[in-house]
């Protein structure tokens, strides 16, 4: 059939070459190097020999660093964000899905602490933590609780520090939610609630049989990638906690970077790179699966 | 004919020198650009580019540009990443270089320190100095002795007893100052001088010395578990706006010479030098800090040496010290120097360093790891951890590090 | 009637609730970059944090006076401009050439695209450190963004674009004598703006807050974009929060209006791409 | 099944008055059909009717009970949309139950009503398909699977065919209109296609701006249209509507039709402005003297139907549009139906004739002037 | 200008063959129409042409001149499509001009032609208008534009009404077909409306599943169907399509229609297994003598549409569908165009009589059985 349209294979791959060059050049090949030199002794700050040291960097990264307490802050991490932004987001998507004077700049608010980097909002946040009955936080809850409320060093508890990463990381990321469950509210045909509402239907079953099936692929979406994002949490913890206290609020990338970076152990921050890899391949891998098993609707 | 080459022009003359240093406080930036200017009004060939870079990310900065080798010339450092460096071959041994007049002058403290295997690889201009800032006002209502020397500190006991005293009028309880704000190598710095009081150490310093049985030993221990009684009672504020003390909050503050115009400011003649604690038999406190280094792949190590030699100028040692605090790497700087000197404010520094008080941290290229590790298990210890497992668990990071790098053999000689 | 206005009232409250909890961090920073400031913290949990009795704009001349924001803004806005000019185009033709033309190896370029859609960029940050100082190349503004460039994110956004383009406008270029390129420039970038100005939107908000990779490639200040700037801002003696308030502000400034601009494009491409799913 | 009454409805939205005031009964068991052009307010009847919008003034009644205040589902009215408005994740059997569980009724009463709605419909193949799976007219199908399943007072249909091809429209039409009179249920239906309206409703109510302008029996609307709307709205091709010179000749009044003066047998009304004359009427001139109004022109366009021939025969007349939007070639064409087997040429020229009775007159206004009126 | 030639075309997708090969010679200035059911293959063949697809076999000629190698900005032909694919981003005047650009006529040459076409079509007054402004039959009309500017060899429209609404599509259909015969261009038709095709098409092609049925003019088509098949889709309503049974009795071969025999007149050919009547050939049964075929049976249906009635009646015989998807009350009844005025009523018995000589007859595999075959 290519015979056929020369002119639009030579295209094509004019078209495709330089995505296809960038792709190569920094994903591909540095994901192979990462896989190879998890197996070597590569330091930053060593002029020690290359040697290949098997899987040993593999499992020194879960015994001895804080790999694996990391992943499990990811996972916790993602266990509670996802369900409270999706959640948040789609309130307010349907909270603004209404014929409201004033939708447009709800909306900007709302979206508004998406734009912001995330190395500001910690900034901002560490702040907003402070401890003491002066921090706003902390005030602010003194208040709502009629002063019941022990003021606390948020980021440095280990009990705290992970929630408030957490909570920084809704503020900031809620208002995505909300504009993508918006479009696919939108998207929604009114005829729909129309019939259901001639059917009989009340407020809560149209929400229950139209909105929530309308809106299905959406919420796909969102979860798998807020729980992408999830994993991939960096900046905040970087700047907010540095992993502390004890790890606490400690993630896989951050844990990496110190690894790699800040003791210039490159092969086992390779090594964790392969490992937060697979991790997030499977969870890509169940979102294929849970979208091919009902995927023909639409 | 603008292109034929004048033989004295300065265009065939042109030197540059690339510098990196660290971006401490506003005053020490200044002055450090104004010595640059000082330097170059007296070699107007020169070029001079300078770039401060955060101290936050600084160590990795080096070695990513030193794998890509891009290095300046002349590099500041923070004194313990030295024998990294010149374990890896990224530094030029100064020792042939530097007159041995200037050499006779620096403090024993900074040869110390900028010395790995019988090299001399960086110099400091400035050394610091550790201690506990006071306020005397409080202390004084609180009945407390004023210790006037380093020989004659206050115990462990006498410490704690002193908190308890502190705190028993004070709004929330909060008395003394760690710097728990601080991030990084404060932490090694400022509490190993109390391992070492206790007997305990980071890391054996004998050759091939390992950390495990000393960092977790039971002195290194027992220093660590009073630190974080101390937090655990409430009596350490956690200091997050960097104004504990010079806000009033506290009555103590561990801190060093860099506190000093702040604290001046705030306090007045209420502010007071004291020395640390000791735990066992006597005080040690750290010392140590920025030093200046010349890169191997240096194009003018001429050059760099020269103005290495013009910023340890008393003059010049004086002005980064009235800057910064620090305390002047130089004998003859340290006689003018108004705060050092004798009778100055801030005697207490120098003599620290000049009478053996002061103990250089370990010299091995692990010492950043040993450094972070122990960093960690301060937090960790802080939080609530046990001290002996949080140590056991940083001994043995520290371990694995020096048996992966095999004790760290001389490969840069050989590669040389 | 009236149990129309009651849920309008209901509403209202809601959203005013929401707003207040989303705005109140914007808005302590914006109050605190007006404040002296020792007086920030020390506010912080008073109603002075977000009414204050002074303000002015010393926090902000600060800012440049303490560190050269002007060249973070710079570098942060060309590392950008180029991520976004030059990804927009690389991405778009490549999006285009796997959704609509017929080639061989099109459906290995699509598997491939989708399967690195997966590599999060951590993963490969540190070797593609490694592999990019081994060549020397770093600290310069091009390595920050020629990375970012090609973005298999973005080229799935344009694929399902494309696809989802009625096919008969090419087609009717195509029969009135356009060739591939021309079609693409005359008639299908002219009616893919939904999809640029997302793609864009997205592309800028993920990059402008860049901070990992920067941290590792970049040294100097005349290169350092601004989530640098504000973390070493951040950490740079003394403390003066009112400072960084100041500096965040700026920062977050130029996004804001990119994005007021733009957002009714975003919200539309938003449901004409990602989406469907 | 109930009879249903609009009393002086009324429904502004904003500051457009869409529903000036409207007044209908629809019979109990009566198949009324709501026809008028694009934008005239049909399907805003029909959704005031549903609940779907408050009206702003009047009142609606369902069996002799005032709606007003019921919401939508509690006015047992069951709606057919014109895109069908099935539920895209339900199957056909979830589409079908989803109004009886709205019923709380019991499982067996909603399985027994589905599988009968199924099989009067022929949808029990396809109980387990969802939407997306189906054709358009099984679609449209399951729309009217799920209005009757509900067994409602009052059917209300917007445009149901209008998204099927002509075959299948033609087909389903046949289809509705059987299975309204089997089960007897009042029903307004709404369409802007007069074939549709003509074919289906047992009365028309033509509508234009929200204003009724005529209600009837199709045979009566076509064949005694009130006003030019009217006339110009019914049949295909519809009337062709004149603006011809009326004086007084010898003879009697005549009008100038074609290039010629006529003189109808039964004369001209006195009021008369428009005449109207519906394409079946005109045949080609075969000199009957009971055919006494004749039209020359040149034949501009042909079209062969099988059955049929129509010829657009340019006569040089005012031709009035009743209707906006009309240009192109036939403009101005006086269109006939022509029965017999001849067919002229293009750019021929032909005299049509015609019997004056089958002329109908309008005044001034476009008002019909009825025979002898 | 040119003749279209297809020999032994076909098409293959993925394993699918949708034209198994295809030969068409399309005359000079012809209109030619490509009539048949959704998906049998129509766009896809007028794709081919176009070069939008490359051909699996078979070659294609434009004017003599083999067009496989060409792509499609260079067989200069013109395309309609069916929702007009506009350039929502150019003026009327862009869009007209983009083939000329495309062409690199000189700028003066460019906007003589646009001015042309525009003022052929009406579109003088929205040239600096874009798509989205202009209505249905504006756009329609625009897409014709940006077609005849090119002065193309052929014209290629798919479908190019099916967006319209039916007032628009009959008013159009006309314009087409006259602008078409002014042009003279070779032009392909696709539609699955016979009506259209009946209405536009100099000759018409009738396909199923990519094979051709029949070719020939409409009058032809309609009266002489060589199958089942195209019996079935002319007309509206089609062609009626029996089983009968068929003995000899006393009098000859007789056929059971309608609950009875009749003995034709005209007699039964050997092979016939099926019959079809159109459904203007019955009417009531009056007596008259040369009616000789009679069937009797029950009014189903009566649709009124102004002019003339389709009644449906069920006479119980066997009914053939020639095409998917019947199903619903008309199924099985005999549709009867009415001319006179008498409309019989649901439920009442009718007698329908015709002359025998008005019977189609068709063979086992459904092929015509032509008079005296
Ligand atoms: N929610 C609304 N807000 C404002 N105007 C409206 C609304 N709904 C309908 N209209 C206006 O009311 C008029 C009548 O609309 P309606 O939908 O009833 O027309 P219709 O006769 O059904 O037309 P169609 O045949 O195109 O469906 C139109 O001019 C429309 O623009
Ligand atoms: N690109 C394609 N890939 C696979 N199958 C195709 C493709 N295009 C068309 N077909 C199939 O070929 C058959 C003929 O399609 P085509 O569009 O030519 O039908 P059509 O006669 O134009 O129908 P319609 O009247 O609905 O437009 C259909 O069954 C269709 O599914
Ligand atoms: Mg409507
Ligand atoms: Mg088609």
């Amino acid at each position: 059939m290519s015979r056929r349209h020369p002119g639009e294979a030579t295209a094509a791959w004019l078209l495709m070459t330089p995505a296809l060059a960038g792709l190569l050049l920094f994903l591909l090949l540095p994901f192979g190097l990462a896989v190879v030199l998890s197996f070597s002794n590569l330091r930053m700050a060593s002029p020690l020999p290359l040697e290949f040291v098997g899987f040993s960097n593999y499992a020194l990264a879960f015994s001895e660093t804080g790999l694996l307490r990391a992943l499990l802050n990811n996972l916790l991490f993602a266990l509670v964000v996802v369900p409270v932004q999706t959640a948040l987001g789609l309130g307010l998507a349907l909270l603004l899905n209404r014929p409201l004077a004033g939708r447009a700049v709800f909306r900007t608010l709302f979206f508004l602490p998406v734009v912001f980097p995330l190395s500001l909002v910690a900034v901002v946040w560490v702040l907003i933590f402070a401890p003491g009955p002066d921090g706003l936080l902390n005030a602010a809850l003194g208040l709502l609780t009629l002063g019941a409320w022990e003021p606390r060093d948020f980021l440095n508890d280990p009990f705290w520090a992970l929630p408030a990463v957490m909570l920084t990381s809704i503020w900031q990321g809620a208002g995505f939610q909300m504009v993508v469950l918006l479009a696919g509210l939108q998207a929604i045909p009114r005829q729909l609630y129309e019939a259901a509402a001639v059917d009989g239907a009340s407020r809560w079953r149209q929400f229950l049989h139209v909105t929530l099936p309308g809106l299905r692929n959406p919420l796909v979406f969102v979860v798998i990638v807020t729980t992408i994002l999830s994993f991939r949490v960096f900046d905040q913890v970087r700047i907010m906690t540095r992993g502390g206290p004890q790890e606490a609020s400690n993630t896989v990338i951050h844990e990496m970077v110190r690894t790699a970076f800040d003791q210039g152990h490159v092969a086992m921050g390779a090594a964790m790179s392969v490992v937060f890899f697979l991790v997030i391949l499977g969870i890509a891998l169940i979102q294929r699966r849970l979208l091919r098993q009902r995927g023909e609707i639409a | 004919g603008g292109d034929v080459a004048q033989p004295n022009g300065p265009a065939g003359d042109q030197r540059s020198l690339e510098i990196w240093a660290h971006a401490g406080r506003e005053e020490e930036r200044r002055t450090l650009e104004a010595q640059i200017d000082r330097f170059r009004a007296e070699r107007p060939e020169v070029r001079v580019d300078l770039t401060w870079i955060p101290e936050g990310s600084y160590n990795g900065q080096v070695q990513a540009a030193a794998l890509a080798g891009r290095l300046p010339d002349l590099l500041e450092f923070d004194g313990p990443y030295l024998y990294s460096y010149a374990w890896q071959g990224h530094l030029k041994p100064l020792d042939e270089r530097l007159p041995e007049r200037l050499r006779k002058d620096l403090l024993p403290s900074i040869v110390a320190q900028g010395t790995y295997r019988d090299g001399l690889y960086g110099i400091g201009t400035f050394d610091s100095g550790l201690g506990l800032w006071g306020n005397r006002a409080r202390l004084q209502a609180a009945g407390a002795r004023i210790p006037d020397g380093p020989g004659d500190v206050w115990s462990g006991d006498e410490f704690d007893a002193l908190l308890e005293h502190l705190a028993h009028d004070d709004p929330d309880g909060q008395v003394l100052d760690l710097k728990l704000n601080y991030t990084g190598e404060w932490f090694s710095y400022a509490f190993s001088p109390l391992l070492q009081s206790a007997g305990g150490d980071l890391v054996d310093r004998a050759p091939g010395g390992l950390a495990s049985g000393t960092l977790d030993g039971p002195e290194s221990v027992a220093a660590m578990a009073a630190v974080q009684s101390w937090i655990r009672r409430g009596r350490v504020d956690p200091n997050l706006d960097d104004a504990a003390f010079a806000q009033g909050r506290v009555a103590l503050a561990w801190g060093g010479h860099w506190n000093f115009p702040g604290y001046h400011a705030a306090l007045g003649d209420d502010l007071l030098l004291l020395p640390l604690p000791r735990l066992g038999e006597t005080m040690v406190t750290g010392q140590g800090s920025w030093q200046w280094g010349i890169t191997r792949r240096a194009r003018d190590p001429e050059l760099a040496l020269a103005f290495i030699a013009f910023l340890l100028r008393p003059e010049e040692v004086l002005a980064m010290s009235e800057a910064n605090g620090g305390v002047p790497a130089t004998r003859s700087a340290v006689q003018k120097s108004q705060a050092y000197g004798p009778g100055g404010p801030l005697r207490l520094f120098a003599r620290q360093l000049e009478e053996g008080y002061a103990r250089p941290r370990p010299r091995t290229p692990a010492y950043p790891v040993i450094s972070d590790a122990f960093a960690r298990a301060f937090q960790d210890i802080r939080h609530g951890a046990e001290p002996v497992q949080a140590l056991g668990w940083a001994a043995r990071r520290i371990d694995r590090e020096i048996r992966d790098n095999r004790h760290y053999p001389d490969v840069a000689e050989a590669a040389r | 009637m009236r149990r129309a206005g009651l849920r309008a009232l209901l509403a209202y409250t809601l959203l005013l609730a929401f707003t207040l909890l989303f705005l109140a961090p914007v808005l302590f920073m914006l109050v605190g970059s007006l404040k002296p400031n020792e007086r920030v913290l020390a506010e912080a949990g008073t109603l002075r944090a977000f009414f204050p009795d002074t303000v002015g704009l010393d926090n902000y001349r600060a800012v440049f006076e303490r560190v050269p924001f002007e060249l973070y803004l710079a570098s942060s806005l060309i590392v950008n401009g180029l991520i976004v000019g030059l990804g927009l185009v690389v991405n778009a033709f490549a999006g285009y050439a796997l959704a609509r033309l017929r080639w061989w190896g099109r459906n290995a370029m699509l598997g491939l695209v989708l399967a690195v859609l997966v590599i999060p960029f951590e993963a490969v940050a540190i070797p593609l450190f490694y592999q990019l100082s081994w060549l020397g190349w770093r600290d310069d503004w091009l390595v920050q963004a020629i990375p970012f460039v090609a973005n298999p994110l973005a080229i799935f956004l344009f694929y399902s674009f494309f696809l989802g383009l009625p096919r008969e406008l090419e087609e009717a270029a195509r029969v009135d004598g356009a060739g591939v390129l021309r079609t693409f420039f005359a008639i299908v970038l002219p009616n893919a703006k939904a999809a640029f100005a997302s793609v864009a939107i997205v592309l800028f908000l993920f990059h402008w807050g860049m901070y990992l990779w920067p941290l590792l490639m970049t040294t100097s200040e005349a290169v350092r974009p601004l989530p640098l700037g504000i973390a070493s801002f951040h950490t740079l003696p003394p403390l003066q929060w009112g400072d960084i308030m100041a500096f965040g502000v700026l920062m977050v400034l130029p996004v804001v209006i990119v994005f007021v601009v733009f957002q009714r494009w975003f919200v539309r491409g938003v449901a004409s791409t990602g989406v469907k799913g | 099944m109930a009879e249903v009454e609009f009393s002086n409805v009324q429904k502004v939205f904003g500051d457009r008055t869409v529903i000036p005031g409207f007044d209908l009964q629809v019979r109990d068991g009566e198949l009324l059909v709501l026809l008028g052009p694009s934008g005239c307010g049909k399907s805003t009847l029909l959704r005031l009717l549903a609940g779907l919008e408050p009206a702003t003034g009047g009142a609606i009644r369902i069996g002799g009970r005032a709606v007003d205040a019921l919401g939508p589902g509690a006015r047992n009215v069951a709606m057919v949309f014109q895109n069908y408005a099935l539920y895209p994740h339900k199957t056909v059997r979830g589409n079908l139950e989803f109004p009886l569980h709205m019923r709380a009724l019991r499982r067996s009463e909603r399985e027994r009503r589905v599988l009968e709605a199924a099989r009067v419909l022929g949808l029990e193949e396809l109980l387990d398909k969802r939407p997306a799976e189906l054709s358009g007219g099984q679609r449209q199908r399951v729309a009217m699977g799920r209005a009757i399943v509900r067994e409602p007072d009052v059917f209300l249909m917007d445009e149901p065919l209008s998204n099927l091809d002509a075959r299948l429209r033609v087909q389903i039409r046949a289809e509705i209109a059987a299975l309204q009179r089997r089960l007897g249920v009042t029903t307004l239906y709404v369409t802007h296609d007069q074939v549709e309206a003509m074919t289906l409703g047992d009365r028309v109510a033509v509508l234009r701006d929200g204003v009724m302008q005529q209600l009837g029996t199709p045979a009566d609307l076509y064949r005694n249209p009130e006003n030019l709307f009217v006339a110009g709205f019914l049949g295909s091709p519809p009337m062709n509507l004149f603006e011809p010179g009326i004086e007084v000749r010898a003879g009697g009044r005549a009008l100038r039709l074609g290039g010629r003066w006529n003189t109808p047998a039964r004369g001209i009304p006195e009021r008369a402005r428009y005449a109207g004359l519906r394409p079946e009427d005109l045949d080609l001139d075969s000199g009957s003297s009971d055919r006494d109004v004749r039209l020359q022109g040149l034949v501009r366009a042909v079209e062969v139907l099988g059955h049929e021939r129509i010829v657009y025969v340019d006569t040089g007349d005012r031709v009035v549009d009743a209707l906006p939007g009309g240009i192109g070639p036939t403009e101005g064409a006086v269109a006939a139906r022509l029965s017999g087997t001849a067919t002229p040429e293009p750019g021929q020229t032909v005299t049509l004739a015609t019997k004056s009775d089958s002329l109908y007159w309008f005044d001034e206004q476009g008002r019909a002037i009825r025979a002898g009126g």
